[in-house]
C-alpha cells in the first residue's frame, strides 16, 4: 500500500506550535509511507490540488492530512481523495491542530506527539478498505404519529408538497390539546377559529389518510422502508357508514360518563362525539359508562342510528401502513399535580388545572362559556392563578420550564375580566418568561389593562375556609406574607411527554428524556431530526412549546420529509457493521445490544447467522465490542483497524529506544 | 436404591428420547473418571458418580447439532452452566434432558496429589482408591493412604451454594440443604498483596502456560471455540508468539469474555494441565459483578444478563465526575 | 554430515508486472533479485512456489508460467485469505519473497509421444498453463494438444492475452466454454463436462490433465471415465493448506501422503488410493 | 512536568472528540501525554482494548463518551458504563493500579472540563509512574528462577 | 565404558560444573506442575517423577523466528521499498537434565523429518547438535507409561547422552553416547561398577511394574481400514474437547504454525506449535475445511502417530509412551484404547465410497 502523509501547517495555526517539517520528515520513515510533505492550508483549493496531484503522480492507495479536527474537514478531504479517483474512505486525519497546536506551547512536546497521532494514522490507514454506499428505494409516504396542531401542519404540509399522509390519532378526534384551548395568545383570537379550518383540510385532503382512535404497535424497517403496524382501536360504531348526526347522542340514557375532551369537568354521554367541529366527525363509545356494555340491556343507540353503524362486538383492528418517514408530533399532557399536597391534591374541587379553566371559558365548554365555580356552580370574584405548578421545581423533580405558562395565564387573566367584569385576578408567579413576539406587552396588558395583580412568590399552601379558598403564600418582592381569600384556584401545571412516549419512543428506535420528552439529533443544528434516520419531531413531543412553535415545528419536519423524498434513492452510510459469517456462531448477542433492531437472525445452510441491515444500522460498534468472536465488525473502526493504532502508538517508543 | 442406581434408572427410562446421555465412566486408573457417552442400556451400566466425577459435562452440549436431543448429568455446579448456555439460547430447553443430583463435593486431584506428594508418594502410581468414612482411600507404592476428603476437595465445594441442580428434568438421590457462605475470601486474600507482587505472580504462573487453550476447550461458556479472538488474524488481537504478555493477554480475553457469564465451575483451572490457577482471575470478575449487579450467572434462564443489560440511572456506579 | 539450506528462507523477488485476470484473480510476472540465481533457477511444471508478503505470511500458488520462458515466474492469486488479499494490493516494483520451486511436477516426459487433453475450470487453468505452454514450446515432442478451458462468465476467464494464440494455433484444439449464455461470446456454452463429452477425445495414447474447483473436478473425472479413460492416464493437481511446504509442519497431509511434497500431481489412480480427507 | 508518559484515550466522536475539540478551539492548555482514538461510541470500547493498551506498555487509559442520556446512539455508554467499571474493578487481580484507566463522560461544549480531566489524569498517571509490564522479566524473576512456588492460599 | 556413580549429595555441584558452560535445563516444581526451568544455584530439580512439560522446548521452543525480515525504502523515491530477510537461529548450548527416556526419545521421531537427506530444518539442526540429554531411568512408572509397548523400556538410553539410575545413596552414571563423554568427565563422579547390578534390579522392577506389553503395531494397517469408519472415530473422539494439551505436551509433536508479526518497518517471520486437534490447522482461507471435526482430526492424532509415521519411516511408531497425553487430557482421552479399538473392533464398511 502507497500512503501519502500532508502535513498542515494552517498558517502559524499549527505551524506556530508544531514543526510540521519534522512531522512530514518523520512520516516518510513510516511503512506504507510514500509520500510525505508539508502544506500551507490542506484544505484550501491549491491544498486539495497538491493532494490530488500527489495521489495521481505517486500512484498512492491513500492519504493521511494532518490538520484539523476531521469532525471539521474529515469530509472535506474525503471528497478531495474521491477527486482523486480512490475511495473517499481510503483516508485518514490526524488532528494535530485541536488536539495539539492549539492546547501546548512546547514545540518539541508537540512535534513529538504530531508524529504519533500521524504514525497512528498511517497504521489505521493500511488497515482501511474501500467502502461502498448501497443505493435503496425509498417508500414517499410519510406517517404523522399525532393529530395536534403540529401533526395537523406536518401533514398539511408534507399533502401539500404532493406525498401520501398517514396521519395516526390516538383519541377519536384531531385537533389535539389546541382544540380545548377558549382563545390563544397574544391576540386573543378564537382558538377554534384558527384550527377548525385546518382540520377540516386535513378532512379532506385527498393525500391524507386519517386513522383516529388508532396507535401505533410496532415499527420495523429503517428509513425509507418503514413498516408501522397500527391497532385501530374499537369505537364500537362503524365509521364508514356513521355520519356523524349525533342522534345517538341525544338518545343515549348514559349521561353521566366521563368527558376526557373537557377535562372532566363536565360529562358526556356514553356514547359521544367530543366536540361539533371534532374530525372525524364519529360517534365512539365508551365502554366503561355505556349501560349496554355494562349490563347487557339497553341498545338504544343502535335503534336510533339511522344508518346501523352502532356494532358492539367491534374489535381492535390491525392495519400495517408502508412509509418512509415518520414525524412523531405527540404532544404532551399535564403533569401529576396531586404530587402538590399543599395544593390540595385533587380533593377541593375549587382548585383546578389551567387546561380545566379553558374548557370553562369555552363557549363550547361544559358551561357554555361561562365561568362557575365546581363545587357551587357560582360564579368566582376572586380567582387566583398559580404559575409554575411542575415546572421549574426540583422538588417534584420538573426541574424545566414549561415555557408557556406565563403566557396563557395572562390571558386567562384577561378573559376572566371579560367574563367577569368585577373579578379580581392574583396571578403568582417565580418570573415571567414573555420572550416572543408581542409576548411581554401581551403580559403587560394583563397587569396595566385588565388589572391582574402578579404577586412575585411561591405558594405555599391551599385551604379551604368557608366557602373560600384561602390561597397562602409569599410577595418576595414586598417580603411579606401574603393570604388571598379567592373563590377559585387555577393552576398553571407545567407539561411533561404525553402519556405513552417512552413506549412509542422504544418503538421509534430514539431516544427520549425522563420527561417524556423525545430526544432531538442535535439540540441546535438539529430540533426536529431524531438519531434515527427518517424519524423526525414537531411540536412538544421534543419539548414544551407554544402554538406557532410548534407549527414551525410542523412545517419544519414536513421540509426535512420532503428534502429526503426529493431522491428516488437513498445512499446507506457504508459505514455499518458486517458479519463474517464463518466467524459468527449465531448467539445474537448483538442484536440484544443493537439500539437499532438493524441485526436480525438469518440462517444460512441450517446454521443461525446475524445479519446486518446496513440501512438501519447507525454505524455505533456496540455490536462490535460486544461479539467476542470477533465476527461482527463495524467497517471503518474494525478491531484491527484501532488495534493498528494502538500498537503504533505502543511501538513507537521502543522503536525509538 | 443408592443415588447411582436411581440415577441408572432414571437414564435407562430416559434414553429412549434421547440421540446421547453424557454422565461419568471409569477412566483409566482408580483415581480417575471420564466422560462417558451413553447410547444404549448397556452402557448405563458404565454409570458412576463419587466424587471424583470433576468434569462440567455441560461443556459438551453446544458441540452437538441443534437435531440432537442429548441428556446431561450435572451436579449443582454443572448445572448453572447449562442454565447459562439456555439463557444464551446456545443450546434449546427441549432438547436437552438435565439429570440433575445433589452434590457434597468433589475432590481436587491437585491436591490428592500434592497430599502424597507430601508423603513421597505419586498419585500416578496410584492403584486403587475408594471412598470409606468421609475419607478417600487410596492404595499407592504398596501403601494404604487415607485422606479426608475436607483435605482434598475441591475449594469450590467449600464455598458452594449450589449443592442441587438448579435445573433438571430428572432429579436423583435427597437434594442437600446445607449451602455454604462465599466471602470470596480467596480473592481478599490475594488481594492483600502489593501490586507488584500480583504481577509478579501472574508472570511465574504465565511463563509455564503452553498455549494449549485446554483452559478454554474445557470451559461450558467459551463457545467461540474454534473462531476464537486468541487464535484469529482477522481480527488479531494477540500474536502467535509464546511471550508472557501473549499468554496473559489471552488469560484477558477469556477472563473478559466470561464476565457476567462464569458460573465459576472451575474448570478451566482443573483443565490446565500446568495448574495455572486462572479461576482466580474469573472469581475477581465474578466478586465484581456480584457487587455491582447483584448477579450470579447461571441461576436464572430467563435473566437478561448484566453486560447485555443497563439501566439509565445505576444504582452502584459511582459516576466518575472529574 | 551435508549442510543443507534453510528450507524456510524466501528468495526476495521483484514484480514487474501484474495483470488483473479477472475481479477475483490477479497475476503476478516476478523475479528473482539475484540475477544468477534467476539464471540458475530450475523447475518443472506442476511444480509450486510459496510466495510471501513479509509481515503478512506465505501461501502457495503454482509457476503458471513455463520453464521454457525464464523471463520472469509467474504466478496467478484469486483473493480468499489475509495474504491473498495483501497479494493483491501489490503493484510493479514491490518486493515479495519466493521459495521455488517445491512439490512434484506432470510427468512430462512419460507424456512425450503421447496425445493431451487439458481440461481447465477458472483459476484451475493455471497448472494447466504451464503444462500447455512447456508442451507448446517442445511441440514436436507430443501428440494432438486439446484444451477445454472453461469459466462461470466471459469476465471470469483468465490468461485472455493467451486466448488468441490457443485458439487461431494449427497445432492445437481450443474449446472455450461458459456456464451461461453471455453478449458478445462467440464460443462454446455448456458445462466443462458436459462439453468435454461433446468432444470426445479419444483415449487412445491420450492422457488426461485437469484441474479445476472440485465440483467441476468430480464431474470431468466421470465424464473422463466415460469417455474410457484410464485412472493411470489422468492427471490433477490437488489444494491444501500448507505452511513450511517440505513435509515437516503436519497439516496438508492426506493419510501417509503430504501434498506439498507428494503433490500437487496426482493421477486418478493414486488419488483413488488416498483415503477421503480432501 | 517529568518526562512524558504513554497515556491513550479512547474518546466517542460526537462528544467527548468534540468536547476536545472544543478545549483546543478554546486554547485551553493541557498537558502532551495523552494521544487519542477516536472511536464512534464509547459503547464501541471493547474493554480489551483498554487491557491491550495496558499491558502493551501504556502508562494510563482514559475513555470519554457521551453523558448518560446522550449518547449519540441512544444507548452506547450505558453498555461502556457497565462493562467499564467491571473492567476497573478487575484491574488491580491483575497488579494493574486502577487509577491508571478511567473513564469519565464530556459533551461535546465542555471543552474546559475536558481540560480539567486531562490535566487530572495526566497527573493522576504522573503520580503513578511508568507502568509494570508482565513481559518485562523482573530482576526478582531472574534470581529466583526455580524456586517452588507455592500454591494459593 | 564403565559406570559411574554419583551421590546424592554431590548431585547439586554436578549441575553447577555442567552448568558453567551450558544451559542446563532441570525439572522444577511450580504449584503442582513440573517444568524443565534453566538451572542455577539454589533449584532443587524434582527427579521423582515425570514433568508435566517435556524438554520438548530445549530443542524444538514453543515459539521462534524463523527469520527476520526488514523493509527499507529508497530515500529518493519513498514508494519503493525493498526487503532483506535475515536467517535468524538461537541455539545456545544446552544440557537437559533429568528428563526421562522417553523425553529424550522423542527427538528421534523428529530427527527422521526434520533432518534428512533432502530437507534439514537448520534451527532445529542446530540446536539437536547443541543439546545432550542426562536422562533419569524410571525406578516406578505411572499408571499412563506405556513406552514398553512401543519398543522402549524405562531404562532405555537410546537418544539420551547419559543415564542415571537411582540406586541407593545416589545414581549410577552411565554414558549413553560419544557426546556423553564429555559431561561424565567429573571428579564429583566415582566408580560405580559395583552399583551395575542394582540398577539392573531397579529396571527390571520397573519394567515389571508396566504390567504386560501390548503390540501396537497391527495398528498400522488396521487404522488405514478405519480411515473411512466415522462411527468409529465419533466414538472415540466423543469425549475429546479439541484442546491442544495432548500435542503441545507431546514429546513426539512436531506440528508447528508459521505466522508473521510486524512492528514498523521490520519484522519476524515466527514458527511455533501447532495443534492438528485443532480447527484452524487445516482450516483453508476459502472456509473449506478437510478435517472439520474433531473425529476427522483425532484420527489423524492417532493415525499418524501409529500408521502414517511408520509407514512413511519404516516402522517406527511416532510415540515414546510417555502417557502425557492421557494423564494430562482434562477429560482422559486415552489413546492407548484408542490404538486397540481400532485393531480390535471390526471396521464398519462404508455403504458406498
Amino acid at each position: 500500500m502507497k500512503i501519502g502523509v500532508f502535513v498542515c501547517h494552517c498558517g502559524s495555526n499549527i505551524a506556530g506550535t508544531v514543526d510540521v517539517v519534522q512531522v512530514a520528515e518523520a512520516a516518510k520513515s513510516m511503512p506504507e509511507v510514500a509520500f510525505a510533505k508539508d502544506t500551507m492550508y490542506a484544505c484550501s483549493e491549491p491544498g486539495q490540488q497538491g493532494i490530488i496531484d500527489a495521489i495521481k503522480e505517486m500512484g498512492l492507495d491513500g492519504a493521511v492530512v494532518a490538520s484539523c479536527t476531521p469532525r471539521m474537514h474529515g469530509s472535506t478531504f474525503m471528497r478531495t481523495v474521491a477527486r482523486a479517483g480512490l475511495n473517499p474512505y481510503m483516508f485518514e486525519m490526524a488532528n494535530i491542530r485541536e488536539h495539539v497546536s492549539w492546547i501546548g506551547k512546547d514545540k518539541v512536546a508537540n512535534t513529538r506527539k504530531a508524529i504519533d497521532l500521524v504514525r497512528m494514522a498511517v497504521a489505521k490507514l493500511a488497515q482501511n478498505k474501500p467502502l461502498y454506499s448501497q443505493s435503496f428505494s425509498i417508500n414517499k409516504r410519510v406517517m404523522i404519529i399525532g393529530g395536534g396542531v403540529a401533526g395537523i401542519q406536518a401533514a398539511l404540509d408534507c399533502a401539500d408538497g404532493g406525498l401520501q399522509v398517514v396521519l395516526v390519532e390516538k383519541t377519536t378526534t384531531i385537533g389535539g390539546k389546541m382544540a380545548k384551548l377558549d382563545k390563544t395568545f397574544p391576540t386573543v383570537d378564537c382558538s377554534s377559529c384558527i384550527l377548525g379550518p385546518r382540520m377540516v383540510d386535513v378532512a379532506q385532503h385527498p393525500n391524507i389518510t386519517l386513522h383516529a382512535s388508532a396507535e401505533v404497535d410496532e415499527v420495523f424497517g429503517y428509513v425509507g422502508n418503514y413498516q408501522v403496524e397500527v391497532r385501530k382501536k374499537a369505537t364500537y360504531v362503524n365509521w364508514k357508514t356513521c355520519t356523524g348526526c349525533g342522534a345517538c347522542m341525544e338518545k343515549c340514557p348514559s349521561k353521566k360518563s366521563k368527558d376526557p375532551f373537557n377535562e372532566l369537568i363536565g360529562t358526556t354521554t356514553a356514547i359521544n362525539i367530543p366536540f361539533p367541529q371534532a374530525i372525524p366527525k364519529r360517534a365512539s363509545i365508551d365502554r366503561d359508562s355505556c349501560i349496554k356494555f355494562k349490563t347487557g340491556k339497553c341498545g338504544i343507540c343502535a335503534k336510533v342510528c339511522p344508518t346501523k353503524a352502532i356494532d358492539y362486538d367491534q374489535q381492535d383492528e390491525m392495519i400495517t401502513e408502508e412509509v418512509g418517514a415518520i414525524i412523531a408530533a405527540t404532544g404532551f399532557d399535564l403533569m401529576d399535580w396531586h404530587v402538590y399536597g399543599q395544593y390540595g391534591a385533587g380533593r377541593y374541587p375549587d382548585v383546578i388545572t389551567s387546561l380545566q379553566y379553558e374548557r370553562m371559558l369555552s363557549a363550547s365548554g361544559p358551561t357554555g362559556g361561562h365561568i362557575k365555580r365546581p363545587s357551587d356552580k357560582k360564579e368566582p370574584k376572586t380567582i387566583v392563578f398559580i404559575q409554575c405548578v411542575g415546572s421549574r421545581d426540583k422538588s417534584v423533580g420538573r426541574p424545566y420550564c414549561t415555557g408557556f405558562c406565563c403566557m396563557y395565564t395572562a390571558k386567562q387573566a384577561i378573559l376572566t375580566k371579560d367574563h367577569i367584569p368585577d373579578s379580581e385576578s392574583y396571578v403568582f408567579y417565580m418570573d415571567i418568561r414573555a420572550p416572543g413576539k408581542m409576548y411581554d406587552e401581551f403580559t403587560r396588558r394583563a397587569m396595566e389593562e385588565y388589572g391582574a395583580k402578579y404577586i412575585r412568590g411561591r405558594v405555599s399552601m391551599v385551604y379551604p375556609q368557608d366557602g373560600k379558598m384561602i390561597v397562602r403564600g409569599v410577595d418576595t418582592l414586598a417580603g411579606a406574607q401574603v393570604e388571598v381569600e379567592a373563590d377559585l384556584v387555577v393552576l398553571a401545571v407545567g407539561a411533561e411527554g404525553a402519556a405513552g412516549s417512552a413506549q412509542l419512543a422504544e418503538k421509534l428506535r430514539i431516544s427520549y428524556d425522563s420527561y417524556g420528552f423525545f430526544m432531538e439529533g442535535h439540540p441546535k443544528l438539529k430540533p426536529v431530526e431524531t438519531n434515527t434516520a427518517g424519524v423526525y419531531l414537531a411540536g412538544c413531543a421534543q419539548g414544551p412549546k407554544d402554538i406557532p412553535s410548534s407549527v414551525a415545528q410542523g412545517s419544519a419536519a414536513a421540509a426535512k420529509v420532503l428534502s429526503l423524498f426529493s431522491k428516488d434513492q437513498l445512499q446507506s452510510d457504508p459505514q455499518v457493521s458486517k458479519v463474517d459469517l464463518k466467524r459468527c456462531v449465531g448467539c445474537m448477542k448483538c442484536a440484544i445490544t443493537c439500539p437499532f433492531g438493524a441485526i436480525k437472525e438469518t440462517e444460512v445452510r441450517g446454521e443461525i447467522k446475524a445479519q446486518v441491515i446496513e440501512t438501519i444500522c447507525q454505524g455505533c460498534g456496540i455490536c462490535t465490542s460486544t461479539c467476542r468472536q470477533g465476527a461482527i465488525q463495524l467497517q471503518n473502526f474494525t478491531d484491527n483497524q484501532i488495534l493498528a493504532e494502538v500498537n503504533a502508538l505502543l511501538s513507537s517508543e521502543t522503536e525509538e529506544a | 436404591m443408592s443415588l447411582q442406581d436411581e440415577l441408572k434408572a432414571q437414564i435407562v427410562k430416559r434414553l429412549p428420547e434421547l440421540d446421547v446421555v453424557i454422565g461419568w465412566g471409569q477412566g483409566y486408573d482408580s483415581l480417575h473418571r471420564t466422560p462417558l457417552f451413553i447410547t444404549s442400556e448397556a452402557d448405563v451400566d458404565k454409570l458412576v458418580f463419587d466424587p471424583l466425577c470433576v468434569h462440567n459435562l455441560s461443556t459438551y452440549l453446544t458441540r452437538y447439532g441443534s437435531a440432537k436431543r442429548i441428556g446431561v448429568v450435572v451436579k449443582g455446579c454443572d448445572s448453572r452452566s447449562v442454565v447459562e448456555l439456555l439463557q444464551e439460547k446456545l443450546i434449546h430447553r427441549d432438547k436437552v434432558m438435565v439429570f440433575g443430583l445433589p452434590c457434597e463435593g468433589v475432590a481436587d486431584l491437585g491436591k490428592v496429589k500434592r497430599a502424597l506428594a507430601a508423603k513421597d508418594l505419586d498419585m500416578g502410581r496410584v492403584r486403587a482408591a475408594s471412598f470409606a468414612d468421609g475419607d478417600l482411600v487410596v492404595t499407592v507404592s504398596g501403601q494404604e493412604i487415607r485422606l479426608p476428603m475436607a483435605e482434598v476437595q475441591a475449594d469450590k465445594c467449600g464455598r458452594c451454594r449450589y449443592h442441587n441442580a438448579v435445573i433438571h428434568d430428572e432429579f436423583a438421590g435427597q437434594p442437600i440443604t446445607e449451602a455454604a457462605p462465599d466471602t470470596y475470601a480467596d480473592v481478599a486474600a490475594f488481594e492483600e498483596q502489593t501490586l507488584e507482587e500480583r504481577m509478579e505472580f501472574w508472570r511465574e504462573q504465565m511463563e509455564r502456560c503452553v498455549r494449549c487453550y485446554a483452559c478454554r476447550n474445557a470451559c461450558p461458556l467459551c463457545v467461540c471455540r474454534d473462531y476464537c479472538i486468541g487464535q484469529s488474524r482477522e481480527p488479531n488481537w494477540v500474536s502467535q508468539r509464546d511471550g508472557l504478555e501473549e499468554k496473559f493477554f489471552f488469560q484477558m480475553i477469556h477472563a473478559t469474555h466470561l464476565a457476567g457469564r462464569c458460573t465459576e465451575c472451575g474448570e478451566c483451572e482443573r483443565a490446565c494441565p500446568v495448574d495455572i490457577p486462572l479461576l482466580l482471575l474469573k472469581r475477581k470478575l465474578g466478586k465484581e459483578i456480584l457487587e455491582l449487579f447483584d448477579y450470579r450467572a447461571g441461576t436464572d434462564p430467563d435473566a437478561k444478563p448484566p453486560l447485555l443489560n443497563f439501566k439509565v440511572q445505576e444504582d452502584t456506579i459511582n459516576e466518575r465526575g472529574w | 554430515m551435508t549442510t543443507l539450506p534453510n528450507p524456510y528462507i524466501p528468495e526476495i523477488a521483484t514484480i514487474i508486472e501484474t495483470i488483473q485476470e479477472t475481479p477475483a484473480i490477479k497475476t503476478f510476472r516476478v523475479t528473482l533479485n539475484t540475477p544468477e540465481r534467476m539464471k540458475s533457477f530450475r523447475y518443472e511444471p506442476g511444480q509450486v512456489g510459496q510466495l510471501s508478503v513479509f509481515g503478512v505470511g506465505e501461501a502457495t500458488f503454482v509457476i503458471n508460467s513455463p520453464p521454457t520462458r525464464m523471463d520472469y515466474l509467474q504466478f496467478s492469486v484469486m483473493a480468499a485469505g489475509e495474504v491473498t488479499s495483501r497479494l493483491h494490493s501489490l503493484k510493479a516494483g514491490d518486493q515479495i519473497g519466493v521459495r521455488a520451486p517445491l512439490g512434484n511436477a506432470f510427468p512430462y516426459e512419460s507424456m512425450k509421444g503421447k496425445n493431451v487433453v487439458f481440461v481447465g475450470g477458472g483459476i484451475g487453468m493455471a497448472p494447466l498453463r504451464t503444462l500447455l505452454l512447456f508442451m507448446l514450446d517442445n511441440r514436436k515432442d507430443y501428440g494432438d494438444i486439446s484444451l477445454l478451458y472453461g469459466a462461470r462468465s466471459p469476465e471470469d476467464m483468465a490468461f485472455r492475452y493467451d486466448l488468441p494464440d490457443w485458439t487461431t494455433r494449427k497445432d492445437m484444439k481450443t474449446v472455450l466454454t461458459i456456464d451461461r449464455e453471455a453478449p458478445g461470446w462467440e464460443h462454446t456454452v455448456g458445462l466443462i463436462p458436459n462439453v468435454l463429452l461433446d468432444m470426445n477425445p479419444s483415449p487412445e495414447n491420450t492422457v488426461a490433465v485437469t484441474c479445476g474447483p472440485p465440483i467441476m473436478i468430480k464431474f470431468t473425472l466421470q465424464a473422463l471415465k466415460k469417455l474410457g479413460f484410464p485412472d493411470e492416464s489422468i492427471y490433477t493437481t490437488l489444494e491444501k493448506r500448507m505452511k513450511c511446504g517440505v513435509g515437516i509442519c503436519g497439516r496438508c497431509n492426506i493419510g501417509t501422503k503430504y501434498v506439498c511434497m507428494d503433490g500437487p500431481v496426482f493421477t486418478y489412480a493414486e488419488l483413488k488410493k488416498l483415503p477421503s480427507e480432501l | 512536568m517529568d518526562k512524558e508518559l504513554r497515556i491513550v484515550g479512547f474518546l466517542c466522536n460526537w462528544c467527548s472528540y468534540g468536547g476536545a475539540d472544543t478545549a483546543g478551539v478554546g486554547r485551553f492548555v493541557q498537558p502532551t501525554d495523552l494521544r487519542i482514538i477516536r472511536m464512534p461510541c464509547s459503547g464501541r470500547i471493547d474493554p480489551l482494548f483498554v487491557l491491550k493498551t495496558l499491558i502493551g506498555g501504556a502508562d494510563g487509559v482514559l475513555v470519554s463518551g457521551c453523558h448518560p442520556r446522550d449518547c449519540h446512539y441512544a444507548e452506547g455508554n450505558y453498555y461502556a458504563r457497565r462493562r467499564l467499571e467491571v473492567l476497573k474493578r478487575f484491574l488491580p487481580i491483575i497488579g494493574i493500579d486502577p487509577g491508571r484507566f478511567e473513564y469519565t463522560w464530556v459533551s461535546a461544549s465542555e471543552g474546559q472540563r475536558w481540560q480539567h480531566v486531562v490535566t487530572s489524569f495526566t497527573n493522576q498517571i504522573h503520580a503513578l509512574g511508568p507502568v509494570q509490564r508482565i513481559g518485562r522479566q523482573s530482576l526478582a524473576k531472574a534470581c529466583s528462577l526455580g524456586t517452588v512456588l507455592e500454591p494459593l492460599a | 565404558m564403565d559406570a559411574l556413580f554419583l551421590a546424592d549429595d554431590k548431585l547439586s555441584a554436578w549441575l553447577g560444573e555442567l552448568a558453567a558452560a551450558r544451559r542446563v535445563l532441570v525439572p522444577v516444581r511450580e504449584r503442582e506442575a513440573v517444568v524443565f526451568r534453566p538451572y542455577a544455584a539454589g533449584v532443587t530439580p524434582v527427579l521423582d517423577r515425570q514433568a508435566n512439560v517435556p524438554p520438548k522446548a530445549s530443542v524444538f521452543p514453543a515459539s521462534e523466528a524463523l527469520m527476520s525480515f526488514r523493509y527499507t525504502k529508497n530515500p529518493e523515491n519513498l514508494g519503493q521499498v525493498a526487503v532483506e530477510v535475515h536467517e535468524t537461529i538461537d541455539a545456545p548450548p544446552t544440557v537437559v537434565f533429568g528428563g526421562r527416556p522417553c523425553d529424550a526419545r522423542g527427538f528421534l521421531v523428529f530427527d527422521r523429518v526434520y533432518d534428512t537427506p533432502k530437507i534439514q530444518d537448520t534451527a532445529y539442526k542446530k540446536r539437536r547438535e547443541n543439546t545432550l540429554f542426562v536422562t533419569l531411568a524410571c525406578d516406578d512408572p505411572q499408571n499412563t507409561c506405556f513406552c514398553n509397548s512401543i519398543g522402549s523400556s524405562p531404562y532405555d538410553a537410546t537418544g539420551s547422552d547419559v543415564l542415571l539410575t537411582p540406586v541407593s545413596g545416589g545414581y549410577l552414571v552411565e554414558c549413553a553416547s560419544e557426546r556423553g563423554k564429555e559431561l561424565v568427565e567429573s571428579k564429583l563422579l566415582s566408580d560405580g561398577n559395583a552399583l551395575r547390578e542394582e540398577a539392573k534390579t531397579v529396571h527390571a522392577s520397573a519394567l515389571s511394574a508396566l504390567g504386560p506389553a501390548w503390540n501396537p503395531s497391527p495398528a498400522k494397517a488396521k487404522l488405514i481400514e478405519k480411515f473411512e469408519d466415522m462411527g468409529f472415530w465419533e466414538d472415540v473422539s466423543a469425549k475429546c474437547i479439541s484442546c491442544g494439551a495432548c500435542t503441545y505436551l507431546c514429546p513426539t509433536c512436531y506440528c508447528f504454525n508459521v505466522t508473521d508479526e510486524r512492528t514498523g518497518m521490520k519484522g519476524e517471520r515466527i514458527r511455533t506449535w501447532d495443534t492438528c486437534m485443532s480447527y484452524l490447522f487445516t482450516l483453508e482461507a476459502s472456509g473449506h475445511n478437510p478435517r472439520p471435526t474433531k473425529a476427522h482430526r483425532l484420527k489423524n492424532r492417532v493415525g499418524h502417530k501409529f500408521s502414517y509415521y511408520p509407514e512413511i519411516h519404516g516402522g517406527p511408531i511416532a510415540c515414546c509412551g510417555c502417557g502425557r497425553c492421557i494423564s494430562l487430557c482434562p477429560v482422559s482421552v486415552d489413546i492407548r484404547e484408542i490404538v486397540r479399538l481400532s485393531i480390535e473392533r471390526p471396521t464398519a464398511k462404508p455403504e458406498n465410497k
